[in-house]
């Protein structure tokens, strides 16, 4: 097996050198339309380091068999590399190996929840009644939204939803009010994946729990940026995705108390989750197995581990310290240019973020603006990047977004800056 | 000439901003019958509206509304320009629709003839783009939609 | 990208060579327990010619984007690349590319299928009542029966099966009888994973489609070793998996007809499949994309347009006469062997399979059994392969199944025959 | 000794053909009270149905019922065998369990003492097969399941 270890020994304080861990990454090689690629979408799907690619190959040349169903060799190393897969991916959000759920990603473990609550008996402490009340926000993800919207609709459940301030930021006073002794569920984003924003989770815990509401915290643009100790934040369900963290497609992560698995109803059913069955009925193991329906994603898994240990080599702290510095620059740039409205306060300091800015360019359309700077190698996200309702909020149909990852530099920070400066004289406007 | 200004052609960008026909045409007056399309690309929200009147067999006008990006508001722009000037046939308009779609996603290897599509023969361009088809079919599959429903 | 010509132009007649094959298989080259590695597995999950894992790294190494919602170059490539695959895998059941939904798996898909109808609105042509019927037979996996029992309870729908002769073939006569006009479901597996047997599903579509029910075959175990024409067949839903068809973990297919999928209301929800977002309510794209929620598996899915293209290459006619001459060989070499009883008929010829067979050793348990053969390098799974119901019906918990893929040879089948030869006198029956 | 005869020693085939302690005793009999434990593999559907009847702190007898691999059969009368033979208190059987469980998941890298644990000391060969741990385990976590229901 291939082991990541992308750096000697640093301490959380010492910069990361990014010209010298792009190298681990084979696509940020890659020309395009004749200039180097400059990759600031990695809010959308992040590039995967060598070890991680080496880790799910060396699998499959070398040990690749199904899992927890076979006495034979392979199928016990699989098993093996399976679980020990589990222990590290847990062990990165401060999790033990029996609270993480596989998932095929952060949409699935969603639906998973949402799902499972809409199926718990009625005499369940999770089972939902018409008037209960699911609280989420005005600044999330489809994936935390429509869920809930479908659930509420199942239920005859009330769906609210937090509002957020012109700055981008969560109005906790807002919160304060509409969370409260009818709300059952609260579930919001660690990281607006169109902000940026780190929002204020404790304090929404907090308000939750006082009334006993369960919480679920959508961690998709949190793993790859943040130091996560779930256990630790209290939360009682946190879902996260392989792709966006360095990780293979196909493969995420479901957290969970142990009391909230434990009480949740299978979701998916098949083989490998049950104790007996007949033609007629079946019975259920224990989680996490309860929630793993069929062969899950052996190799993605494994890859998963592999990312992880990469992230965990570097250190969090210094990845997010590094982001923090390209977002900032990008920031101070951005501000400077005619015609760019930034999407959240553009004054400095205000609130903590990780890495990414989206921004409107006036008088030239997002998808516009994007052909634009690929033009010139540099791979933004245009649209509305699943969070429709937040541009609505800001009166806007689609945004510009650049989203750095540990492997971005200022070099690629100043090539966004100066074909920004491009857009608008290109377009006449 | 770049693959980006072949994309942006001083056309596109002219139409986009100063799109033509823009508004739609009161729906009951005359002549003949109308039909209304709403066509929306889900990616970037982009939407179009866009009426066609049909006098017989002839279609009369298109007037649309809608916003987006360049492409997709150029696009409409010159798909009503068009069939002012040309005067066209239910059954030409189908025709036109067709070829203009084989065009856009021949992946570069088809041209749009400028003595068919007039302006929007400058369109042609997009199909190298693959992700900005949609963008410049929008009003297109509105008039499709449209005729189907006068 | 690699592309998978595996052998030059052959007819369908010529035998395929094995031998020459595995050098496309790294793993079959494995030493186990001393012994060179016999793998007789493939039914749980099969193992990736190196045109699968080249397709994939390469996308990895030099394409890698999010699909869909974006402009960029690497984007467009990537949408580009992801939708050929989906063209190329609906090409090889015979179907359109709009025909094909993307799953995690063949788990996945009939959770998708059985919910979607359990979520159907009362006024829909799909939607159960009280005292409706499913059918399903009595040798299904577990993932095309839990769902099933699962539907049935939510919905007061009533479960029945197709029961099975001792020779392992359904029972037509009886099929004739359970399905009726209450018949609104009738799900089947095309080759049963532990008997190996193709099932006459023309029969069985013909007799649902009298009496106006959907039709859902599972398709896992024919997928990788027969031709497919679905649309011919006339099923109206099936499903299969990627990693048991030479790709990836983490992708699988779910066909439909074109019009049982447009009646089908979504199941998963969350980015990409929808029109319009409003914090209140969502619309939904037509299929396949309502069905496709969230990142979708890129990697995986351009790795199983590689498999299918690498399985076309070699021909699916000729695989089967391969395959079935090595159950042949494994079936007249069993029979001989004292206390072997072959699950399902052991006559030679009686009905068409697929290249495996499950059996019981008088007086050994599977688990033991499989444990020997392993010391000798043969991978062949023991217990009841998700389909406990099936082993009930033969008064056995657990059986020893040995199966096939294109890249076993006679010399594979005839080490397992001379180590089953060994078992019974090593522990001493 | 290959690794398949270190498995399955001559003392864990005897066992498992000649079951010692098979066959439930009656639960309202002397002495004490009884507990009753029923444990499946899902894997392959070997169950176990164990009851252990105490009286005050001791462990009076074990007896049990099931089917299922030679490992989990040897190892549950093994297991019975073990209690008849020392006589053990509760507090005993929860240690004795907890370390048998650490030397059958340290992966051939602990061996049970035949001091301590008798014929089941022939187990510890099961520790390099993981995918055999469950089968040994059976029995055992059913003993530490009655104990605390008795
Ligand atoms: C007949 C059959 N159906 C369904 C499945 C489930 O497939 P998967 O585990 O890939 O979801 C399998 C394989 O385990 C199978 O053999
Ligand atoms: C904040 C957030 N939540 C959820 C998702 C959905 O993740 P996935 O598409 O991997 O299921 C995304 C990414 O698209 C995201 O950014």
């Amino acid at each position: 097996m291939t082991s990541a270890t992308p750096q000697t020994a640093a301490t959380a304080a010492d910069p990361i050198d990014a010209v010298r861990l792009r190298e681990d990454f084979p696509i940020l090689a890659e020309q395009v339309n004749g200039h180097r690629l400059v990759y600031l979408d990695s809010a959308a799907t992040s590039q995967r380091p060598l070890p991680v690619l080496d880790a799910e190959r060396d699998f499959l040349e070398h040990t690749n068999a199904a899992v927890h169903r076979g006495a034979h060799t392979l199928a016990a190393e699989a098993t093996d590399l399976f679980e020990d897969a589990r222990a590290t991916v847990a062990g990165f959000v401060g999790a033990d190996a029996e609270q993480l759920v596989w998932t095929s990603g952060a949409t699935m473990g969603l639906n998973l929840v949402a799902y499972s609550i809409g199926g718990a008996s009625a005499s369940s402490s999770l089972a939902l009644r018409p008037g209960d009340e699911i609280v989420t926000t005005a600044i999330e993800h489809h994936a935390n939204l429509i869920p809930w919207q479908e659930l509420a609709l199942r239920t005859g459940a009330v769906l609210r939803h937090i509002p957020a301030h012109d700055d981008g930021t969560l109005d906790l006073a807002a919160a304060a009010e509409i969370i409260g002794p009818r709300t059952r569920i609260v579930a919001f984003t660690h990281v607006s994946n169109v902000l940026g924003i780190i929002n204020p989770v404790e304090e929404i815990i907090a308000l939750a729990h006082q009334v006993g509401a369960l919480t679920v915290m959508d961690a998709c643009q949190s793993a790859p940026h943040l130091p996560l100790d779930l256990p630790a934040l209290g939360v009682d369900l946190a879902v996260f995705s392989g792709h966006k963290m360095m990780g293979p497609y196909g493969v995420g992560g479901l957290y969970g108390r142990a009391e909230v698995l434990e009480a949740m109803p299978p979701f998916l059913t098949g083989g490998s989750m049950i104790t007996t069955v007949t033609l007629d009925r079946a019975e259920y193991l224990p989680p996490p197995q309860r929630f793993e329906a069929g062969t899950q994603p052996i190799g993605p898994a494994i890859g998963l581990a592999a990312a992880v240990r990469y992230l965990d080599g570097i250190g969090l702290e210094r990845i997010h310290a590094h982001e923090t510095m390209l977002a900032e620059r990008m920031r101070a740039g951005l501000v400077e240019i005619p015609g760019i409205r930034l999407l959240g306060d553009p004054s400095t300091g205000s609130v903590e973020r990780v890495g990414l800015w989206s921004f409107d360019v006036e008088g030239v359309h997002a998808h516009d603006a994007g052909q634009f700077l690929d033009a010139r190698g540099i791979a933004v996200r245009v649209g509305h990047h699943c969070a429709a309702p937040l541009h609505t909020r800001y009166g806007v149909t689609a945004s510009v977004r650049a989203s750095t990852a540990l492997y971005n530099t200022p070099d690629d920070v100043d090539a966004l800056l100066d074909a920004v400066r491009g857009i608008r004289p290109y377009f006449g406007v | 000439m770049n693959e980006l200004d072949a994309l942006y052609r001083e056309l596109i960008l002219d139409h986009s901003k100063h799109p033509q026909h823009f508004g739609l045409a009161d729906e009951d007056a005359e002549p003949g019958h109308s039909g209304t399309s709403h066509q929306k690309n889900p990616v970037c929200g982009d939407e179009i509206t866009l009426r066609a009147r049909v006098d017989g067999e002839t279609i009369a006008d298109v007037t649309w509304e809608g916003r987006g990006c360049s492409i997709s508001q150029a696009s409409a722009s010159m798909l009503a320009d068009l069939v002012a000037e040309e005067g066209l046939s239910r059954a030409e308009a189908v025709t036109l629709i067709e070829g203009f779609r084989e065009a856009l996603r021949s992946r570069g290897k088809l041209e749009l003839d400028e003595e068919v599509y007039g302006d929007a023969a400058a369109l042609s361009g997009v199909s190298k783009f693959s992700a900005r088809v949609k963008c410049a079919m929008l009003a297109w599959v509105a008039l499709e939609d449209a005729i189907a429903k006068a």
